[in-house]
Parts: structure tokens; sequence; C-alpha cells
């Protein structure tokens, strides 16, 4: 009985994870258009695009090409499986923050290897400029999961969100800081403005991405709208407490449309400047709150 | 580090109008770029020379898409010069306010490819909408949204219409009280002032050199405008300031942008209220055998982008024997860009051609 | 307009979905460029029909040539049109692609854009209304849902012919040809 | 102010006719030995903006006239002065038959694509240009195409209008 419910549980949120990350998508572009004085596309747009997508021949530059975007997929899938949704987690007796922290990595990685079957010049700007990125905000966030780990003084996800039952936000503790810093990182980690470098459509034809046609393009959103919900997901269950299902999804909702509105605001950094931003306020303030974590151990005992 | 060759454009959303920059590039920074203009070269003044002086207009204002309206003004007062027309008062008046109107249009375009560029797509989207406006009063007046042909040799093809001082205060208006909100989210953004503060950086002395104008020469802190140097149409006839800023970059340049849109509204405000009434046409001759006595003129504006001159050559016959466009964008676009894009970052290719306002049929022509 | 029919959607999925997302290619290829900037912004908002300037060739599926090709712009759109991948589609933007138009004269302007890509649908005038680009844009979708938009397919068969017609007009290609091209001494 | 340039430019070069058509403008004619040392002179007197060159094709006549337009830039900030609103009119004439002509590019920077463009349209070479490569066009043209005995109607006729449309496979 158990395992069943383990395998349907296994099924089912990967399932979830793609309805609301494509879901969000088509809100996403339905949100911006009314913020631009505009009526905008229906909610499911994104679901025709993919549609559309996979009806179109798509064009590969050799097997790599093709390994790439479904180790991409792939990691992404995995990832999917540490992360509580709502109470809902297949995974969640092993490794926890630990193995996120490495899981993460895989989609750029894949994207990189990808991308190295193409000739195109801006798939290799676009790399680079998502690997700077991912290297930019991964030193605060390794400071938040740190602060984290020793103040719960456990690395599993359910038992941190178990904790902040009943309104202990980690949020409202003294993690303060930390979730200050990772909101700050957030818009980084989600790759919306002013972070939208690695894409870039102005500049480099959205990077990493400019070769892919047809069923490629496809999978690359369907990861895009998978990350989305990782991301916001993780910001919910570390600060924001969980809950159940409902709840959960409106917390990450709430996450989602203050994202939409920096998005709006803001134009692209140059990568530089993103590294600069990353590494001054939020890695300063997430350090900050590790030592303030630590000592208050130390007091502790 | 390996050296890439990286074409920037044609096909390119970050690229306006049809041209092409190749870019040798190692890592993020650029070591050469070449302009490649000629993919809308269809030898304008060369067709010039086939049609008769009156045929010319209508091809004359499709060179540049972006303000057609400042090349009928160049064209008609070349003609005007060669025959010796006389043009009515009120006509000059309704001519500035004519052109005033599309500079205002065609900043506004300009200022939705800049912030697209950068990524602000909520204050792209705006400023397309404000300029759509403006050519809803163009509609009205001529029936064209785009090209309009409306300035003629003698004057201005038709009169205002009943009530349309009115429709262009109206609309200027809720033009103008968008300026605060355009103000908060873009001008003074400051992560706006960081992109642009320092890129594409051209001393007054460099600019001299390579022959620029327009807002190029203007946020070097020079206020080179002919529109004061040589007026035209009715431009001495009220009161305004050319603005200009010191730094000689792209906020300088974009900020000079900015300014002359609110000071052309005022100029508009100005000229409305002095308008005098009276004739809007002097009768040329029969167009079909108009032939203009020989010789040749050199006549210059002040379009949006800069010096916009015409030479003219006729030799006694019905049609010009030579013309030649003296666009703005040319020394901007060829020269101008080559330099400033070296050592530039990729990311700020766009951003520099953008804030030069390169429009590339003006280019090619 | 059948977006929200679930029958159609489940009867041919690739039509639909083709017809409801067009990512046009952003190609500025002539002054009609003009007129697509207010589409797909606010006054008259292209997206609200699946609508979109796409970054790259691979992501389109359709191609608008605004307005006037010199001979420099063929050899582009040649290119961006080869990237795309199938189905595409085709529509000319303004009179100077169907004939010339203004430019009839102009040594440097190819004359008929059809002599040297299959084009799905012309939009008259110049310069034609953004309403004219949405009306393209409804015809588009009958043609789709009737089968008839198919200048991909003509493109493949008659590829040997599109090919000399370039040649002619550009001089030499530079690219090896698209599909494979008989040799004639075989 | 314009006649006093008027009294230095004829007494510094001999053989040049220099006329005031209108106010505002001046027209110097001279051979075309003596235009760089003119352009210089003038850049010297403070006349340093080359709006543009441009290239006039008198076919009857058998020459082609090289045309250059030079203004001033400002040279105190907030005040216009007489010297900016005059336009001088640079002309002279070369043979048609394989022109040449030493660049400007060493006087004025920003010849140097007007050079390029002319050379490509006219066929004029400009000695001593670094790059003279084509700028605008993509296809040969026997004749450079903006000369008088190019007939654009004709070559359309012969070169455009002569490819076939393509029908469908029967």
């Amino acid at each position: 009985m158990v395992t069943t419910i383990k395998v349907l549980e296994i099924i089912a949120s990967p399932l979830v994870a793609l309805i609301i990350g494509i879901l969000f998508l088509g809100l996403f572009r339905k949100m911006m258009a009314r913020i631009q004085w505009r009526y905008g596309p229906p909610l499911i747009q994104p679901v025709i695009d993919l549609v559309r997508l996979f009806s179109q021949r798509g064009f590969s530059h050799g097997a790599i090409f093709d390994m790439g975007i479904i180790i991409s997929l792939a990691g992404t899938l995995v990832l999917i499986l540490f992360i509580p949704i709502g109470g809902m987690c297949p995974l969640e007796s092993t490794g926890g923050l630990l193995v996120i922290l490495y899981v993460m990595l895989f989609a750029p990685i894949g994207i990189a290897l990808s991308g190295g079957g193409g000739v195109n010049p801006n798939i290799s700007i676009g790399i680079s400029r998502k690997l700077i990125l991912t290297l930019s905000y991964e030193v605060p966030f390794i400071f938040i999961i740190l602060a984290l780990m020793s103040y719960y003084r456990s690395i599993s996800i359910v038992e941190i969100v178990n904790a902040q039952a009943h309104f202990r936000w980690s949020l409202f503790s003294p993690l303060f800081l930390s979730g200050v810093a990772y909101f700050m990182i957030l818009p980084a980690m989600l790759g919306i403005r002013p972070f939208d470098i690695a894409g870039a459509p102005q500049e480099i034809s959205s990077g990493a991405y400019v070769e892919y046609g047809g069923k490629y393009l496809a999978f690359a959103k369907i990861e895009h709208a998978l990350a989305l919900f990782i991301i916001i997901a993780l910001f919910v269950n570390l600060f924001l407490g969980g809950g159940n299902l409902l709840t959960f999804l409106l917390k990450m909702l709430a996450v989602f449309v203050t994202g939409v509105f920096i998005h709006a605001v803001f134009p692209r950094f140059r990568i530089e400047q993103a590294t600069k931003y990353l590494w001054f306020w939020p890695t300063i303030i997430s350090f900050i709150s590790l030592i303030f974590i630590q000592l208050i151990r130390w007091q502790n005992g | 580090m390996r050296e890439l060759e990286l074409y920037f454009g044609p096909q390119h959303l970050g690229m306006v109008g049809n041209f092409s920059i190749t870019l040798k590039v190692e890592g993020d920074r650029i070591v050469e770029a070449i302009s490649n203009p000629g993919y809308l070269h269809r030898g304008f003044e060369k067709l010039m020379e086939y049609r008769t002086w009156i045929q010319n207009f209508p091809i004359v204002c499709r060179i540049n898409v972006v303000e057609p309206d400042s090349m009928e003004m160049v064209y008609a007062m070349g003609v005007e010069k060669l025959a010796g027309i006389e043009v009515p008062e009120r006509a000059q008046y309704i001519r500035s306010v004519f052109l005033e109107l599309a500079r205002v249009g065609s900043h506004l375009f300009g200022l939705w490819a800049y912030s697209n560029m950068l990524g602000f797509d909520t204050v792209a989207q705006w400023a397309m909408y404000h300029r759509d406006l403006v050519l809803d009063l163009f509609e009205e007046l001529v029936g064209g949204r785009v090209y309009h042909i409306y300035i003629w040799p003698g004057g201005v093809r038709r009169d205002f219409p009943k009530g349309f001082k009115d429709k262009i205060v109206k609309t200027l208006h809720s033009i103008g009280g968008c300026v605060p909100d355009y103000n908060n989210t873009f001008f003074e953004n400051r992560l706006f002032f960081e992109r642009t503060n320092g890129i594409g950086k051209i001393s007054q002395k460099e600019a001299r050199e390579l022959g620029a104008a327009g807002q190029v020469l203007r946020a070097t802190g020079m206020p080179y405008d002919i529109r004061k140097i040589e007026p035209y149409a009715a431009y001495d006839k009220v009161e305004w300031d050319v603005p200009t800023r010191q730094d000689g970059d792209a906020y300088s340049r974009i900020m000079v942008i900015r300014d002359e849109m609110i000071e052309s509204v005022h100029m508009i405000f100005k000229l409305l209220d002095n308008m005098p009434e009276g004739s809007v046409y002097n009768r040329v001759p029969n167009p079909l055998k108009w032939k203009i006595p020989k010789g040749e003129s050199y006549v210059r504006v002040e379009s949006s982008r800069g010096e916009l001159g015409l030479y003219l050559v006729s030799n006694g016959g019905d049609k010009p024997h030579r013309a030649h466009f003296r666009t703005p964008s040319y020394p901007h676009g060829l020269i101008i860009l080559e330099k400033l894009l070296k050592n530039a970052s990729i990311a700020d290719v766009g951003n520099i051609m953008i804030s030069l306002y390169v429009v590339a049929p003006e280019i090619d022509r | 307009m059948d977006r929200n029919q679930v029958k159609k959607w489940l009867e041919s999925p690739a039509k639909m979905g083709h017809k409801y997302s067009l990512w046009a290619v952003y190609f500025c290829t002539g002054c009609g460029i003009i007129e697509v900037p207010p589409v797909i912004t606010s006054r008259w908002d292209a997206e609200r029909f699946g609508v979109l300037p796409a970054p790259s060739p691979r992501h389109a599926n359709l191609f608008l040539i605004t307005g006037y090709v010199s001979v420099k712009t063929l050899k582009a759109i040649i290119n961006t049109y080869e990237l795309m991948p199938e189905p595409k589609y085709t529509v000319g933007f303004g009179s100077c692609p169907i004939n010339g138009g203004m430019y009839w004269d102009s040594y440097n302007t190819i004359k008929h854009l059809d002599k040297y890509i299959p084009v799905d649908g012309w939009i008259a005038g110049c310069m034609p209304r953004p309403e004219a680009i949405f009306i393209a844009v409804t015809h588009l979708w009958t043609l789709i849902d009737k089968g008839m938009a198919k200048g991909y397919i003509k493109y493949r068969e008659n590829y040997e012919r599109y090919r000399e017609n370039q040649e002619k007009a550009l001089g030499r290609l530079e690219w090896p040809p698209l599909f494979p091209v008989k040799d004639e001494n075989e | 102010m314009n006649n006093v340039l008027k009294q230095e430019l004829e007494s510094t070069f001999k053989d040049i006719s220099l006329s005031i058509p209108e106010d505002k403008r001046m027209v110097i004619t001279a051979s075309s030995v003596q235009i760089l040392t003119i352009l210089r002179f003038l850049k010297d007197k403070g006349y340093d903006h080359l709006a543009m060159i441009s290239c006039v094709d008198w076919l009857e006549q058998g020459a082609l006239e090289l045309v250059y337009l030079i203004s001033a830039y400002m040279k105190h900030d907030n005040e216009y002065t007489e010297k900016e609103k005059l336009t001088i009119t640079l002309k002279t004439m070369i043979p048609r038959e394989n022109p040449e002509f030493p660049t400007a590019i060493p006087v004025f920077e920003n010849s140097e694509p007007y050079e390029r463009e002319i050379h490509e349209l006219y066929g004029i070479k400009f000695t001593g240009h670094p790059r003279l490569l084509p700028l605008f066009l993509e296809r040969d043209y026997e004749i450079p195409p903006f000369r008088k005995d190019f007939d654009t109607r004709e070559y359309v006729k012969e070169v455009f209008d002569k490819i076939p449309f393509v029908e469908n496979k029967q």
C-alpha cells in the first residue's frame, strides 16, 4: 500500500508541477499584458504554443545536442521529487537540501552540453552568461541553505516545513535576513528581469535557445515551466511554511505575482552588473544571517 | 580567448530596421565592428531622375519611414528655392506644427525602440501607444497613418479641418499627462541610469571631427540646431530653447530626446496660439508641364535625428538632374557607430546603436 | 474564431496549434516594419491571437515580409526562410513584394517575391493599415484550416527551380542546397 | 563676414571662381588639384563641418562634378553667429573616363563613407582611401548605376523581368 502511494506520488508531483508551471507562464503573459495596457493572450496560450512546437519539425545538430536537452529536463524532473508540494513529497527521507544543491546544477549544464553541439556564437555567449549568473547566485544561496540547516539542525525539507507549522514561518524567525536575501536572488534564479541576461532576446536572440526549434524548444519550455515551479516552491517551503495543497499554491501565487511586478518595471542588467549586485547585498545579508544563527546556536548551547 | 564573428542583424530582435553589424568578439568584448548597410538600397536618387518634380513627392517621403515629413519638407524647400515660389504665412505655421508633431511621433518611436532594447517592455508599449495617438491626428488631417505627402511646394495640401487645433491640444495633453509615469518608471529609474551612464561616450571634439549632428552633438553640449541656425517654416516666430546635455553618453542622448519631445509639445502650443488666418497654398504652374529653371540649391532642415540636407540640381527640364540627400544617420551609423562599438560589451550593441538613433533606410536610400 | 472548441483541438491538434500560435520572424525587411510595432503593442495587441515576434527564425512559423526586397535583403530572406522549421507560412506585406510597387524601375529591388520563395498570402497597399495584418492572419487561419497554406511543400517540390531563380538574382549562392538537387550530368 | 572670407579666398587661391548667389550661400568652383588645399584652408578658418560629398554626372560635357558641402560648427555655446549660417559649395570637374581623385580623409575624417558610396555608384576611384569596398550593392554592374548612361528601366527589363515564375510541378 505504501509503495503504491509512493509510486502515485512520484507520478503526480511532476504532473502537478508541470500544470502549475505552465499555468504560471500563461498567467505571466496575461499579467504582463494587463500592466502594459493590453488585453493579452488566453491563459492557456503556453499550451497552444507547446502543441504547435511539438507538431513542428525540429532541426538537430547531432547527438550531444539532443542529449543535452534531455539531461536538462531529466535533472529538473528528478529535482521535483525532492520538493514537498503541499505535504506530498515522494523522496522525503533522502538527501534533502544537499541533493537539491547539486541537482539544481543539472539543468544549466545540460543546456550547456546541448549548446556545444550548435554552431551559433550566440549559444556560447548565452551559456557563459547563464553559468556566470548561476555561479553568482549560488554564493548567497549556499549561505542561506547553511543558515537554514544550522537553525533547524536538519537537512530534510520536510522536517523544516513541519517545524514551521502553526505560523512559525522562518521568514518571521531569526532567519528573517536569510529570507530577505533569498527574495533578493529569486529573480536571478527565475531568470526574470532584471536578470534575464542568459536569454536576452534583444541582445543575443535568447542565447542558448537560439538554435532550438520544434520539439526541442518545446522541451526547453517545459523545463522552464518546471524550473519556475521548483524555485518558487522551494522558497515557499523553506520560508513561508509550506502548508496543505491549497495554501501552498496560494503562497506560490503570491510570490509569483510579486515576481511579475518586478519583471514589469525593470530593465535588464549587464552580466557584470548582475554579478556585482548578487555578490554584494544578497551575499552580505545572507552572510550576516548565517553568523547571527551561529551566535544563537552557540548561546543556546 | 577565441575570436568569434557575430552577425548582429538583419534578422535580430534587437535590430530596428534592416541593418547589420558584423562584430568580432572576444568573450563579451567587441574587438571590431563593421557596419554593413545596403539592405534597403533602392537607388532613390536615381529613381528621382526618372520622375517629374511633382511625381517625386510620393517617393521622397519613403526614404525615411520613421519620420517622412522632414523629407517632404526638405524636398519642398529645395523645389521652392529653385523655382522661386513663395509660401503663405499660415502654411509656414502649419508646416511647423506638422513637423513638430512628426518629431514627437518619431521620438516616441525611438523611445519604444530604446526601452525595448533595454528590456523595458512596459514603457515600450506605452510609448508605442502614445505614438499611435499622434498618428491618429495625421490620419484625420491627411488620410494616411505613416506616409502623409502633406507638405507641397507652395504650402501644404489642405487647411486644418474644423476643431483640429483642439484635437491636437487634447492629444498632446493626454500624452503629457503620462510624463510623470514615464519619469518614474524609466527616466528616473536607477537601473536605466546604470545601464546607460558612460556607455557609448563621445567627446565634443570627436563628434565634430566625425561629422555628427542632432542629438549626438547636442548631448555633448553644443546647441547645434538648424531650426535656430537657419530658421525655416515658422521656427523664428516663436520662442523656444535647444535642450542640451554635457556628457555625450547614451544617457545624455536619451535625456536630450526626452527634453526635446517636451520642448516640441510646448512649441506646438505656442505655434497654434500665434497661427494667423489666410490661405495655405500658393498655386504652382501646371505640374504636368512644370519646368524648373536651371540651377542648384542646398537646403537643410533639422529632422528628428539631426541635420538633413538636400543638394538639388536642375538642368532646366521637367525632372531633377540630380538630388542627393544628406541624411543624419549616415555619419552616425557608418562612422560613429563603428568607433563607439570598439571595446564595448555585446550587451551594449543595440543600446549604442539606438541611442545614436540610426535609422537604416536613411543610410541606404 | 474556434480557439475554444475542444472537439476541433482533439481532431487536428497540429492545425489548431499552428493557427493560434503564429510566431513571426522579426525581420525588418522594408518600411512595412513601421506598422508591426503598433500591431504587437498595446494599441492592437496581436498577442491576443497568439501572434508574437520570435527571437530566432528557428522558433518561428510565420514570415512576414514587410515591404520592398532589395537584392541584398533577398539573400538574408532566403537564409532566414531556410532556417525556419516546417511547417512555415509566408505573408508578403505591402505592394512592393507583390510586383515592385513604387520601386518597379529600381535596379536594386527584386520585383516579384514569389519567384524566389513561395508566398502563402499577400497584403496589398502602401502602407497597409495594422488592421490589414489581422485580416491577413484570419485569412491565414482559413488557409491552414483547409490545408491550402502549402508554400513550404511547394518550395520542397520545386526547389531546383527556386534555386535557379535565386541564383539568377544573386549571382552566386554561398550556401549548400537545402534539399538535394539533381545533377544534370547524371 | 562672408565678404571677408571671399576676399581671403580670392587672394590665396588665384584661379578659382567664387560667387555668392544668395544670402548664406557661397559657391566656389576650382580645379581638381586645388580642392584639398581649399578644404584644408576652410577647415583652418573654422568651417569644420563637412555636410556631405556629392557627385553629379554631366554626360554632355563628359565630366563628373564632385561637390563638397561645408558649413561650420558652433564655436561658442549659446551663440549663433553668421559663421554657422553660411554653407559653402565647393565644386570641381573631373573627366568621366577612368576618374581618379585624391581622398579627403586626411582633412575630413567623415568623408570616408561618402567616398565609398561615390566610388560604388559613380565609379570614381579615390586614391589613398583605406577601404574602397562595396557599400550598398550586391550585384555587379557594368556601368556604375548612378551614371546617366545607366538606364535602370532597361536594366530591370533585362534582369528581373526575365526571371520566370515558379509554377507547381505537373
